[in-house]
């Protein structure tokens, strides 16, 4: 059934599947299109060519090409949280309920305010802007530059979060085939009954390539029927996977690559639970590039008004979409190939008008045919200039002798010849190579495992195409190891395909595009030149031809071929731009997948999380982690009050805080006690078992690395801690000690962060409350199980655990460690049964705060630039070892007396809040970067002293104690009076966490 | 007459005599034998410093020895962000010194190099990431630098379509300087070889240098793959290949070669005002005066000579752009690219002597000396011309690892792909 | 990129991460010029341009420390070998000689 | 498992998960020099010997993974009363480090016929049947978090061990993979 409105459909022709008619608009404008359409077509069938303007001058354009080339039918799809701006309507596969709109346009496509920018276009030249905009100085950033990028871009982005999913997936296989047109599914085809493991993916909804688009003969059958039964043939086996709508774009180092699978881009919207795309990582032993060729324009005036099309996008529209591209058609090309189109358009029903070759004799076949036609023959002619506006209304012509004719027609076809898709081939560095015979552009040396076969490849005939594919394809699988047999090649029909050079129609009266997307024109070429951008690369970026959302695929050539005219060089010798990926723009959704919103990244919990959650902990990011910040009560309005509270909790009776985000490592075997006497600045080996010693590493640099605690369990069996941001380093730097500085060591690391649920038990109760834990009769006293004793023992009837009597609260402290399975449980209980004692959770506020008033370093003063001397560890040091650091550490830079040291800080006014990241100058001196003296790290309001604390890195700490000095803070607008002080404000001597 | 100097009018008489009478920007030099000065390597920093050389310090007999084209290393394929919001007081005044010779470069070279300063705002998402800026913050204010702490709601007003709710890391606020912002890569080179040709530069492209003559510990010139040129003194400015160049003078550097990769996209109605960088994850951008969002992320983290990235560093750094700004997730990625960075070993660059009596070295830039163009061209032209480092330039010394004296922001230590 | 492991075999780049020049190895820290030799360990890179051998970890598989034979122009692998197998031979080979 | 509507699907693609909470699992670590000893002792204890390859091998209920080079984990089932880990530290005192590791990760089990093919969308590794036979042991991650993966001696499904700290994260991710992929992949 044909719609009416469907004017330039075609009776029986094309493969759309004519039974299921979709609605779409257009800017508004309802159509009707089939299955099987693109946009592009689509639009053609209802006589659409205008769809929109260009990025400089906002020039009409309309649709030059098929495929994902084009660099002017771009349109934004879909609305709201669904907009997709700069969408190609020629690879945009038709759907029904499709809205798409016109883009850099204002108020409508047809009448644009800035079309104005053509009549300046004398003065837009290219790299204006750099010569002006200058004066004065001020208007640059008010009025120049906002004006300037106000014309920035052509589609909109939406305006919220993108509603879809993507996703992402790995695949294997022995032979990546890439494209579907002759050469690929020969090369699928060939190394598929070999046995091997076949990807072939291609960019279209359609397999085939050019084989649904050329009205050829494969076998004796029709191409496009062909293409169906081997397609037919490779879905049988199970040793192919095949990737419809599935762009290869980029090559990567090791066999890899980027794909990207359109899941759901034909459909409004994606099934529920159904990702958009999906990100496809390809690893292939072999890949075969058959991605075809693109036809490239030839350069004449107002060569980009709506109505000039590819010689072979105008065969795609009429034998693959059924689509009458026009009534009347001019055909300008350089080459059998696109000379030979009039075939095509007859058959369509389109009256050729002329037929325009740069060659002076063309072949007696199409002479003939043109002849019959009753088209005009200008041999050695160009069409020097379209006539129309918004559409092609008639063609200028010179003929061989230099006479003008002027003919009407509303298409003017165009063929300077194909470039192979070869970009992917020079993705990891290699460059493509000239052909003169081609006048193009073929791969040249080739990563390894990769090879090209087809088009792709600069083998441009059909027959060629199918014997190079499928010998390609028997190659790679006899590559990897599969006995994979020459296959029978089909026969094909002959062509013809003769070429010459013929770039740039030089005698044109108006503007002449190469870059239709960026505006570029020979003119601007010839202006770079003049001006000294004669480097390919300077060529591009000082015009900006090739960096559209085409990448120059229909104009870099085009532009180099002028350049090289200019400057007298040869192609080759002029060279062309680099290719990078992607093949074709990918979007960002799918190159993210589902790592986004709360899936960033992986999310850590402690073993007491639940529970934590149901008390109505407040969370915070800790690394990967979520650890409870404090523990609000209901009556409780703002976090200070919370968090003095659990201070005072822990600090009076008992607090229990969840710590198993500490790492945790067993260090094992006869050498462990050597090995960590290595890692640490002091030793290890001389602890005794059933004891637990603070430590601390450094860098090889000399710089403080982590502290943490080592307990010796046993004469081979340490197990130590580490900062909860350095836990995974630590575990690899401790690898790379023991297997590559001292693999003689007998020592094993398995890290155990998982293993365990750890909890500080801390308060002046916490000893009652551990007494209530621990299996009997496993004694808790202090007599028994003194500061920094360990003990491996049982808890909760029976539970393996491990008791720890380390205090970073500075009050009588545990940790008590059961298996995390039991964490929860452990965690119940302690809560249960201190009930009486008045037990609190408490969070990493509260441990904070207390770290703070006992002088503890933690992350803020462990910077990565600090010394152990800097923090006051200098003493820890043992003088009679080596261990990672040493060395270096004693760097003049690095023992410089003058260096900043851990100091304390209280406010002079006790009233007054201190705030980290304030930097000391002296009390009468000028805070200014000349007179300042260090700076605040961490502060907190101390409930037991009743005014805030901090600790800093001031230049000569020990000499200043006592000293009044201003902390600077002028980002918060703060400037406060703090005394300097020693960094322990709560119990200097130690005596609580000891009795 | 041909138009040299660029202005409005020369734009428009060349408007109406279909633009003919443009001279080259710079001209196609051919080696003399001698100079008082070769520069090696026509990136930014080598093209700045020949500018300043022949403008400020008199040394006119100068040329710059480029292997490519002019502009083909990092000056044309980084993410043009400038800003001066360092922290230590070894980098502040250098990277001001560099912020004012921006704002004033446009009528320095008769050049826009399109000096954009849309602001540059760092994100926090944590109490500990809130207190590291607020020192830096400080410290900037302190060398009378210009920094804001904004809190979420500031940020929320700038950026209304950060993804604030549904963040795996919320953003808590940001650090902003707003005379930061991008700067036209480009332009950067071609203004500076424009200014640096009229003033008597010769920029010799397409010559690569192969070796250097010493004789007695003294340079004397250096090996070409166009034959030897001789010279008084030479500076390297060669940025990621800073090593490959010094090695054939025997040197051994601080210094890896790393690629670092960057990212743009079609080109779309502009939205993303100034740059902001994402704290919780490696990704920061900017929007070009053509619509493209620029951005960028984490080094690949592997040395490399290879001008391309791998595809996990590709998916990581848009993670952190769709973590950050879920409304792109449908703009689409154009091209991405590589470039190789002189990852110094504590993340601070080097300009200074070099062991070898006239040869100089400029390099260490990591992924940020292209906001340290001007000034870096300056202090190592004074450092040529004058025999002693820059007042801001002092802390980059060569000897500075030896003697313990580390400028290193991040607290990474000898680990530059940690940088 | 991907890397052979030699216990977990053939991975993607992600598995792993990159320590830096596997040809130089800590020094002596008790010989007399061990500042200087640790300034040079420590900071000097040859950094190279062409085939160079690097330490790898194999962060999210085994664990293992590898030395990759890599050429840094083109990112083209050729041999791979456990850092501990490296660091045996190294080891008793200077305890043989001495 | 929790949403119904992944049950659905996964009843769609013919796949079970489950998670595996009564397991022992200890980390022996070949003590230098002591592989014989060790390997006598192990087939004295657990009646089987250490693969020294990235495979699996099981004895009597006890299965020794391949755990990276000279080291294995040994798991069985946990039982009330009993600590294998302790029996075994006994069993190999002095020719490996044993160390208790029951409680470091969770073990998800996936069963279905298309299991690898739904699984081999999203993981990095070959799950091909060439590639991964029955028996094979993988380290490697999926989706950002670390993984140990060993495939079924029948073929038939896969375990997975993961960090029990994002075992949560893991769970969504599997339940994830093996209902939405299954279904549209
Ligand atoms: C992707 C990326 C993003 C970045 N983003 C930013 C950013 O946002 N902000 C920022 O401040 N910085 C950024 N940087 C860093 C910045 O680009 C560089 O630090 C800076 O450009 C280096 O100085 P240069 O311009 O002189 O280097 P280059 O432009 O690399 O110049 C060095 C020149 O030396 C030449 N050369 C080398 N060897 C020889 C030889 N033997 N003979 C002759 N010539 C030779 C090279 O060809 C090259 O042209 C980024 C870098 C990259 C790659
Ligand atoms: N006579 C001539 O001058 C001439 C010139 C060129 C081509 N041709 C004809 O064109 C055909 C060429 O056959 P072929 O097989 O080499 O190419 P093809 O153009 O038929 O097929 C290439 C296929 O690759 C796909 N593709 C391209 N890049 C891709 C990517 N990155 N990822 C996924 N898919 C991608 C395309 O969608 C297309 O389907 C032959 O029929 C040949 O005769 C003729
Ligand atoms: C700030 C910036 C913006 C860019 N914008 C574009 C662009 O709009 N289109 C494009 O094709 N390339 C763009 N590029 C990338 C360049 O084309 C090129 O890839 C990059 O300069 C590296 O050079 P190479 O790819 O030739 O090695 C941009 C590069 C930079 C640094
Ligand atoms: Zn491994």
């Amino acid at each position: 059934m044909t719609s009416e409105n469907q004017a330039f459909r075609l009776a029986g022709r094309g493969v759309v599947d004519r039974s299921k008619t979709f609605s779409f608009t257009f800017d508004g404008i309802p159509y009707e299109g089939f299955a099987g359409d693109t946009l592009a077509s689509a639009l053609l069938a209802n006589g659409v060519h205008l769809v929109g303007r260009s990025f400089k001058y906002h020039r009409p354009r309309g649709i030059l090409t098929s495929g994902s080339e084009d660099p002017s039918a771009l349109v934004e799809l879909r609305t709201g949280a669904r907009r997709e701006p700069n969408t190609k309507a020629t690879v945009t596969e038709l759907y029904d309920g499709l809205e798409a709109t016109s883009q850099n346009r204002f108020p409508s496509l047809r009448f644009d305010f800035l079309a104005v920018n053509s009549l300046l276009s004398p003065v837009f030249s290219a790299g204006f802007y750099y010569k002006t905009f200058m004066w004065p100085a001020s208007f640059w950033e008010k009025l120049y530059e906002p004006m300037i990028r106000r014309a920035a871009g052509l589609g909109r982005a939406a305006m919220e979060e993108d509603p879809d999913s993507y996703d992402k997936a790995n695949a294997f296989c022995d032979v990546l085939v890439v494209g579907s047109g002759a050469a690929g599914l020969m090369a699928a085809i060939s190394a598929a009954r070999s046995g091997a493991r076949v990807i072939l993916a291609d960019e279209s909804f359609a397999f085939g390539g050019r084989l649904l688009a050329e009205n050829r003969t494969i076998d004796g059958i029709n191409s496009a029927a062909w293409v169906k039964a081997a397609i037919g043939e490779l879905s049988s086996l199970s040793n192919v996977r095949l990737l419809p709508r599935t762009t290869i774009f980029g090559a990567y180092d090791g066999g890899t690559y980027g794909a990207v699978e359109r899941v759901a881009d034909h459909l409004v919207k994606p099934a529920p639970g159904q990702p958009r795309q999906r990100l496809w990582r390809i690893v292939a032993k072999r890949t075969i590039v058959a991605q075809g060729a693109t036809e490239r324009p030839i350069v004449f005036g107002n060569n980009d008004r709506p109505g000039v099309m590819l010689a072979s996008a105008a065969r795609s529209y009429i034998n693959r979409y059924g689509v009458a591209p026009g009534r009347t058609a001019v055909v300008f090309s350089s080459n059998d190939d696109g000379a030979a189109t009039i075939n095509d358009l007859a058959n369509a029903g389109i009256s050729v008008a002329a037929l325009v070759d740069a060659r002076p004799a063309l072949p007696d076949a199409i002479t003939a045919r043109a002849e019959a036609l009753g088209a005009r023959i200008f041999a050695g002619g160009v069409v020097s200039d379209a006539i129309g506006g918004s559409r092609v209304k008639g063609a200028c012509i010179i003929d061989a002798s230099g006479a003008t004719h002027t003919l009407s027609c509303d298409l003017i076809i165009v063929s300077g010849g194909f470039n192979p898709n070869m970009q992917m081939t020079t993705h990891l560095g290699g460059r493509p190579q000239w052909r003169d015979d081609l006048a193009a552009f073929v791969p040249g040396a080739m990563p390894k495992g990769m090879t090209a076969a087809g088009a792709a490849n600069g083998s441009f005939s059909l027959a060629s195409c199918l014997a190079e594919g499928a010998r390609a394809g028997s190659a790679a699988a006899a590559d990897v190891g599969f006995d994979a047999k020459p296959i029978a090649i089909p026969a094909s029909d002959e062509e013809s395909n003769g070429i010459s050079a013929f770039w740039h129609v030089d005698r044109a009266k108006h503007k002449a595009f190469v870059d239709l997307q960026n505006d570029v024109t020979a003119a601007d070429v010839a202006l770079a030149q003049r001006e000294g951008f004669s480097a390919v690369e300077h060529l591009k970026r000082y015009t900006t031809l090739g960096m559209a959302t085409d990448q120059g695929r229909t104009s870099s050539v085009n532009g180099l071929a002028i350049l090289a005219q200019l400057t007298g060089k040869t192609i080759p010798a002029t060279g062309i731009t680099t290719a990078r990926p992607p093949y074709s723009p990918v979007s960002l959704g799918a190159l993210a997948g589902e790592h986004r919103g709360k899936h960033f990244k992986p999310t850590r919990l402690t073993p007491s999380h639940n529970w934590a959650k149901e008390q109505g902990a407040v969370f915070v990011e800790a690394g990967l982690w979520l650890r409870a910040l404090y523990f609000p009560k209901p009556f409780e309005t703002d976090a200070q009050t919370t968090v003095i509270r659990e201070v005072n909790g822990v600090r009076n009776g008992v607090g229990v805080c969840d710590v198993s985000t500490l790492g945790k490592v067993e260090v094992h075997g006869p050498d462990a006690g050597k090995f960590l006497d290595r890692l640490y600045i002091n030793m290890m080996s001389t602890l005794a078992v059933g004891r637990a010693r603070y430590g601390a590493m450094l860098r090889e640099d000399g710089i403080m690395m982590d502290d943490g605690t080592a307990a010796r369990f046993a004469e081979d069996r340490y197990f130590v801690t580490t900062t909860t941001v350095n836990a995974i380093k630590v575990v690899q730097h401790m690898e790379l000690c023991k297997q590559w500085h001292w693999p003689d060591l007998d020592v094993q690391i398995v890290p155990s962060t998982d293993q365990w649920a750890q909890y500080a038990v801390a308060g002046p109760r916490a000893r009652d409350l551990i007494a209530r834990i621990v299996d009997k009769p496993f004694d808790v006293s202090n007599a028994a199980f003194p500061y920094m004793a360990v003990a491996e023992l049982t808890a909760l009837g029976g539970i393996k655990a491990r008791l720890y009597r380390l205090s970073f609260s500075g009050e009588l402290a545990y940790e008590i460690a059961v298996p995390a399975r039991h964490g929860e449980l452990l965690m119940r209980t302690l809560m249960e049964k201190g009930q009486d004692l008045g037990v609190i959770p408490y969070g990493t506020e509260a441990l904070g705060v207390m770290r703070i008033e006992k002088g503890h370093v933690g992350g803020p003063e462990l910077n990565g630039t600090t010394t152990a001397a800097d923090v006051g560890l200098g003493k820890m040091a043992s003088k009679k070892k080596d261990y990672i650091g040493r060395v270096l550490a004693e760097r003049p830079g690095l023992t410089n007396p003058d260096r900043p040291r851990l100091a304390g800080f209280r406010p002079v006014d006790r009233a007054a809040r201190l705030r980290s990241g304030a930097h000391f100058v002296g009390r009468n001196t000028e805070p200014v970067a000349a007179n300042a003296l260090g700076h605040m790290t961490s502060v907190a309001y101390s409930p037991s002293l009743g005014h805030w604390v901090g600790l800093g890195f001031l230049s000569g700490a020990e000499t200043r104690m006592g000293e009044i000095i201003r902390a600077y803070d002028p980002v918060r607008g703060e400037d406060t009076l703090v005394e300097v002080v020693s960094p322990t404000f709560y119990d200097s001597e130690g005596a609580r966490l000891r009795v | 007459m041909p138009s040299d100097r660029y202005s409005i009018f020369s734009v428009l008489t060349e408007a109406l005599r279909g633009q003919t009478g443009w001279k080259p920007a710079w001209r196609k030099a051919t080696p003399k034998p001698n100079y008082d000065v070769v520069i090696v390597g026509g990136g930014g920093h080598g093209l700045a410093a020949a500018y300043y050389l022949a403008k400020r310090y008199g040394l006119s007999n100068v040329a710059v020895i480029e292997k490519g084209w002019i502009g083909s290393g990092n000056v044309g394929r980084n993410t043009t962000i400038v800003r001066s919001n360092y922290m230590l007081p070894g980098n502040i005044p250098f990277y001001e010194t560099s912020m004012k010779l921006w704002e004033g470069l446009e009528q320095d070279l008769n050049y826009n190099a399109m000096v954009s300063q849309r602001g540059v705002l760092n994100l926090y998402h944590s109490d500990g990431q809130r207190d590291a800026y607020v020192r830096r913050g400080n410290a900037m204010r302190m060398h009378g630098v210009d920094a804001e702490l904004l809190d979420r709601d500031a940020v929320q007003r700038m950026y209304p379509w950060l993804n604030y709710d549904n963040a795996r890391f919320p953003i808590k606020g940001g650090l902003l300087q707003r005379r930061g912002g991008t700067v036209r890569h480009d332009a950067v080179a071609w203004g500076y070889a424009r200014g640096a040709d009229q003033h008597g530069v010769d920029i010799i492209e397409n010559t690569e240098v192969t070796g250097f003559r010493i004789t007695n510990g003294r340079i004397e010139g250096v090996e070409t793959s166009r034959g030897f040129v001789g010279a008084r003194k030479v500076g390297l400015a060669c940025a990621g290949n800073s090593s490959r160049v010094a090695s054939m003078a025997g040197l051994n550097l601080p210094l890896e070669s790393h690629v670092l990769q960057a990212f743009v996209t079609e080109g779309i109605k502009p939205f993303i005002d100034g740059v902001v960088t994402f704290g919780a994850g490696h990704f920061y951008i900017s929007q070009s005066d053509k619509g493209g969002l620029v951005f960028g992320g984490d080094l690949d983290g592997y040395n490399s000579y290879a001008q391309r990235g791998n595809l996990p560093v590709v998916e990581d750094v848009i993670e952190g752009g769709m973590a950050l700004m879920p409304r792109i997730g449908r703009v689409r990625l154009l091209r991405s690219w590589g470039g190789i960075m002189d990852m110094s070993m504590d993340g601070s660059p080097i300009i200074d002597h070099t062991p070898i009596s006239g040869l100089y070295l400029n390099g260490g830039w990591c992924y940020g000396g292209f906001k340290a163009t001007p000034a870096a061209g300056l202090c190592f032209a004074h450092l040529i011309a004058r025999n002693e480092p820059h007042a801001v330039a002092r802390a980059y010394r060569l000897d500075r690892f030896r003697t313990g004296h580390m400028v290193d922001e991040k607290g990474m230590g000898n680990q530059p792909n940690l940088h | 990129m991907r890397i052979s492991c030699p216990h977990c075999g053939e991975r993607a780049l992600d598995e792993f991460s990159y320590l830096g020049d596997a040809s130089v190895t800590r020094p002596d820290p008790a010989a007399a010029d061990a500042a200087d030799a640790f300034y040079t360990y420590a900071y000097e890179r040859r950094n190279i341009a062409g085939p160079t051998q690097e330490l790898w970890y194999h962060q999210a598989g085994c664990h293992a420390w590898l030395v990759v034979t890599r050429d840094t122009r083109t990112h083209e692998i050729s041999d791979v070998k456990a850092a501990q197998d490296v660091a045996l031979e190294r080891v008793n080979s200077t305890t043989g000689a001495a | 498992m929790s949403n119904p509507a992944t049950e659905a699907a996964l009843n769609r693609s013919g796949l079970t998960i489950s998670r595996r909470d009564d397991v022992a699992m200890t980390h022996v670590a070949l003590r230098r020099g002591r592989r014989a000893d060790l390997d006598a002792r192990v087939s004295a204890t657990l009646g089987l010997t250490l693969p020294d390859t990235s495979r699996t091998v099981e004895a009597a209920g006890q299965m020794a993974a391949w755990a990276g080079p000279e080291q294995w984990l040994v798991i069985g089932p946990q039982e009330a009363g009993t600590d294998p880990s302790a029996a075994l530290a006994k069993a190999l005192n002095g020719v490996a480090s044993v160390v208790d590791v029951s409680d470091s990760r969770v073990i998800f089990r996936v069963r279905g016929a298309s299991a690898a093919d739904v699984l081999s969308l999203s993981m990095g590794i070959d799950l091909h049947d060439k590639a991964f036979k029955p028996g094979d042991v993988a380290i490697t991650h999926a989706s950002h978090l670390g993984v140990m993966v060993w495939r079924h001696a029948d073929g038939q499904g896969y375990d997975f061990a993961c960090a029990r700290t994002y075992a949560v994260d893991f769970g969504h991710w599997l339940e994830d993979a093996c209902s939405k992929r299954g279904v549209f992949a």
